[in-house]
């Protein structure tokens, strides 16, 4: 390993070191690269290349020294291109990119998503749970069925040992109560006195149903959002394949993450997204 | 004295020499008024073509620190111009003065979008005969005299809106296509696109790029700019306005495309970071401040100096 | 396993696949040879001519720090081949596997060099229709296919030595070029000479060479250079054998040559620094790590790997 | 002025802040440079770029934070453009390039020069007042005649004040003794009993006489000399136009100053230089 850190250059090669199913069509895989990762923090992300097949960002869901893990769901032919990977072989990184979630002190801090919104959520939650009063962090959790809910142990388990308070439902009541994440947050923030920050990630539409719902109360004093359901190239600002509307912010460096403030001035959240010609198409 | 960075490219006249270059942040209305925004004197769209095109497959853009450089094979990815008019119908409303690059994989196509388009109070419209990114009938149409020549001239014949010709430096002779183009009756030389380039992963055997071969901008191809201008100022003198592109990163790189010829630069590599705003200033401040050591009033003082 | 760093190269075998580029530390017989021990598998002179030249004025050669990069328009001083010929007598009699590097400014002078020195036994002669710093006749030969088959097939005639042919990036379609060569029956392709360009000085409006312009060689062309080779392997397979050259500072950037379909590589820019020696030693080191890892046995098991 | 040092690079542009006719056709220039220019040592040089006219190695005579001084004899066009200059002026500077002297402890010094071989041995005089015994160095000094002696008024004024001996000679014995440096160099050699090194700068004939003549005397310990009597381009070690052989070491790299065990193994030294075609020329 030498003394470099990962810096906005041509992929780098690292080896698959761990991989494990981590839930319906979803893998978790540890990527041991041959720099330090520095500084990574939860909300940023890496260009991930499967080496003749296709590259896409990904979050960061755990770092630790040279050691990188991410979790990645099905969607397409390049997704299923990494599902084929095994221990010892090579892939791709970039980066590190993107700006992260910035959680303040003393406030609830509500972790809310879906599918693999999960993953910048749980190395935030590492490292909520490093820093702050652990009575403080909630994570709600939603998925179609049990199956599909991402890092499901790992979050019965931090909440078992009062780590963190962890909400979940499923849309077919197989885990959870049934039903969509906004209700348990509603519910909670109806009861709430302390100030709390909504941190979320996943599907846009569940995004903006989360952002609709968090303005209503008073002691959300900000809301945080990975919009990462964005089509991405370069990952550096150079393309602007994931600009937004009307404002010119790139997803990739001006986001993945935004702020209450921001997220208002962005009249496409949740409305439409761009796709790959830069034609629009209603979210 | 009385200082202006006001720059006159043929018949136009912008706020300052700085144009965003085509591709690097032109995708949508909304960055390309951003960076107008910024500060730059006009903008120019991403490439846009007769049909909706998804591009090449990725990885299509990524840097090369070491050289302060980056490959891309975006591949001409675009909307096509009917859904893309809306975007510059917006751009229009907010007065942001915009230059369209339009391409086609032959005449006709370039004649169908310039027609689509034409009604537009565009600034002008720059002529993509450069990208080396698709193959369009095998090779490039910016290496075929005639065909550039017939093209512009065609194009000339249906829109009284400036025709900008982007040469690219993959060829024998530059001035040859030129020559062309200014015969074919184009109202400003840009140069220059992209370098073919590539790059390959040892450890898998693979090209990086999903297109396998893409080009270069940035740094590395500087000096390659600033050849290309010189030799066209050398060529054609004051006969017609050039255009510098390719690896500005400083204030000082924009002065010494302007010295080797040029009117006016477009910047793109640069400018796809995280905070372009703070490079624009930076260029801005630092043009400024040459001016006033150099006692420069205008633009068109620098224009070609070194040749003087 | 074993493990050979031997390269053939048509009907030449060489101990490895690193070759010192003509022009740099190639004046005289006694850096040629220093290179040789320092490691490489074989040496090329500056190129040489009919008549002694003195090249452009300085200043010629100058590093940019930026891009890892060496601009230069030294303009092929050289002493005559009749001068230089001690120099390549006392090469032979050292046994320093030597190609020398010749040009002309027409086929008479190309021809008047190679029958001065044909009895000579170097391993090849490399023809370098690639300078951009001298105007012959106008335009580089390297950029007419007709001249360089017709110059190709006079000499081809005239001996047995093999015949290589150095190309330049500076054409619309290396393709057709290197077809020209083949044809004219070259022996090998040589990839790439070094791209034209340009430096000003913003401070006082002057470009910095003595000769104004000038070629770019160093880290900023690998990406160029890897492109032509890989071009050339595609079209032409392994029916004639290709050498690599540009910007090659890295044992990784010899693989990434050779895996685009180079059978050796020249290496210019980044030798010529205070310690060469520990440059080659360095290639060589990850080269063999390179092989060892990849379990490749031999260098032609490498090269063209990318595009199977 | 930024932080930046000299670097290998394109030139960077210094401005004339001094300018003085040192003596006959020599003059005497401080540049400012917009950088600081760190640890060079006496014996490197640097390229020197009078814009629009030539660039050449010139040696450094004095070096104080961002001022470089330099002592240019007229030789031809471009030392004659440089000549023209003017406070005020811009020039060029790449470097600082070539290996410097590396004076032992405990020897006499003696400084041998003629020409601009002086530069080089100012700046060395300086560093060894400020490092050494003051009353080991010895500088000896030739030249034609009076006014073509280089920092003599500097020099005399050192060995007034004691801190260096200044051995001057004269072609036409107008200063000094009349006759070559030499004479008293061997004179002195014949008489000192410490170890000696000699430190050569000038004409190669003359550094080729005085190596001669060194290599006669056991106590001279070491000869250190600049072979700057050469043609060079680059000055970095690439265009390989200052080689000497049978070696095959740059004199921009591996030198300018040489050893004498290295200059026992340069069998052209005295004998042929190479002119800029690569042509050999009898010395
Ligand atoms: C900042 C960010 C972080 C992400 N983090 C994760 C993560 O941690 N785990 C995970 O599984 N997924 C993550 N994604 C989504 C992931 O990039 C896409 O699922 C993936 O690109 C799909 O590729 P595909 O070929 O499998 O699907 P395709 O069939 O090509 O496309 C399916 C859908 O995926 C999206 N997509 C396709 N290509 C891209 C692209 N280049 N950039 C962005 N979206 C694309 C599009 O919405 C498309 O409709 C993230 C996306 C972003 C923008
Ligand atoms: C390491 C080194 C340090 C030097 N330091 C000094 C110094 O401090 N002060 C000083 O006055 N001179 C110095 N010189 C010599 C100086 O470089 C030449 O005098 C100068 O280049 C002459 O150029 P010209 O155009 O005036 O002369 P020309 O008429 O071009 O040539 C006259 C002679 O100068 C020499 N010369 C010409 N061009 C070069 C070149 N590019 N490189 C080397 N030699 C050349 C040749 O021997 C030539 O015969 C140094 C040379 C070297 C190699
Ligand atoms: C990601 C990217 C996309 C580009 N797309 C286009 C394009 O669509 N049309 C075009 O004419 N040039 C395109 N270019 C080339 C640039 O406009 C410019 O000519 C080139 O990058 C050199 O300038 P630079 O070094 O400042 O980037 C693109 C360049 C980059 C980096
Ligand atoms: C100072 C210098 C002089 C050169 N002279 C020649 C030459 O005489 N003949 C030639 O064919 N190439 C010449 N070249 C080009 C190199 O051989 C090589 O093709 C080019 O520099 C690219 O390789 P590199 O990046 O490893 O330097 C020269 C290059 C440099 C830097
Ligand atoms: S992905 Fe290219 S600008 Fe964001
Ligand atoms: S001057 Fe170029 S190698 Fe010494």
């Amino acid at each position: 390993m030498t003394n470099q850190t990962l810096l906005n250059d041509k992929p780098i090669m690292g080896v698959i070191v761990e991989k494990w199913e981590e839930c319906f069509e979803t893998y978790g895989f540890k990527i041991e690269l041959p720099v330090k990762v520095q500084n990574a923090k939860p909300g940023q992300f890496i260009m991930l290349w499967v080496p003749g097949e296709d590259e896409y960002p990904i979050g960061i869901a755990g770092l630790k020294d040279s050691i990188l893990e991410v979790g990645i769901a099905k969607m397409g032919p390049g997704t299923e291109a990494m599902h084929k990977k095994e221990v010892g072989d090579l892939v791709g990184i970039r980066g590190i990119y993107g700006k992260p979630f910035t959680p303040p002190e003393d406030v609830n801090h509500l972790l809310i998503g879906g599918g693999f919104g999960m993953t910048p959520l749980k190395l935030l939650t590492e490292t909520l749970m490093s820093n702050e009063n652990k009575q403080n962090i909630h994570v709600f959790e939603g998925a179609r069925s049990k199956d599909r809910l991402m890092y499901l142990e790992w979050l019965r388990d931090l909440h078992d040992r009062g780590k963190i308070i962890f909400h979940a439902c499923t849309d077919d009541g197989s885990y959870g109560y049934q039903g969509f994440p906004t209700v348990d947050l509603e519910m909670f923030l109806q009861e709430t006195e302390t100030p709390s920050v909504i941190y979320a990630a996943g599907p846009e539409k569940m995004m903006k149903a989360i952002f609709d719902l968090g303005k209503k109360f008073a002691n959300v004093v900000d809301m945080q959002m990975s919009l990462a359901d964005r089509y991405m190239r370069c990952g550096f600002g150079a393309c602007s394949s994931c600009a937004v509307d009307p404002t010119g912010w790139r997803i990739c460096v001006d986001g993945p993450i935004f702020n209450t403030e921001k997220l208002e001035k962005i009249s496409d959240f949740g409305v439409y997204k761009r796709l790959e010609t830069g034609e629009k198409k209603r979210i | 004295m009385v200082m202006s960075l006001a720059t006159k490219i043929g018949n136009i006249t912008i706020r300052n020499p700085m144009i965003l270059a085509s591709g690097v942040l032109g995708t949508t209305y909304s960055t390309l008024n951003r960076m107008y925004e910024a500060g730059l004197g006009a903008v120019i769209t991403k490439s846009i073509g007769a049909k909706s095109r998804s591009g090449n497959p990725n990885p299509s853009v990524f840097a090369l620190n070491e050289i302060r450089s980056v490959i891309n094979s975006v591949g001409l990815a675009n909307p096509g111009y009917q859904i893309f008019r809306e975007d510059i119908e917006i751009l229009m409303k907010n007065s942001t003065p915009t230059i369209v690059s339009i391409f086609g994989e032959n005449k006709e196509e370039f004649k169908e979008v310039l027609e689509g388009l034409k009604d537009l109070p565009v600034l002008a419209f720059e002529l993509n005969f450069s990208c080396p990114n698709t193959e369009m009938g095998g090779a490039q149409i910016g290496t075929d005299p005639d065909l550039v020549y017939k093209i512009v001239k065609e194009l000339r014949a249906k829109t009284k809106t400036p025709l900008w010709v982007k040469l690219t430096p993959n060829v024998s002779d530059v001035i040859e296509i030129a020559s062309a183009a200014v015969k074919g009756g184009c109202d400003t030389l840009v140069a220059i696109n992209t370098l073919k380039a590539m790059v390959i992963d040892i450890h898998t055997k693979q090209p990086i790029l999903g297109y396998k071969k893409g080009g270069l901008s940035g740094a590395a191809i500087k000096p390659v700019g600033i050849r290309y201008v010189y030799d066209l100022y050398e060529h054609f003198g004051d006969k017609i306005p050039l255009i510098g592109v390719g690896g500005i990163f400083r204030g000082e790189d924009i002065i010494e495309y302007l010295l080797a010829g040029a009117s006016a630069v477009e910047i793109g590599t640069s400018l796809g970071v995280a905070y372009p705003e703070n490079m624009v200033r930076f260029f801005q401040m630092k043009i400024k401040k040459y001016m006033k050591e150099h006692q420069f009033g205008s633009i068109s003082e620098i224009t070609g100096g070194v040749h003087r």
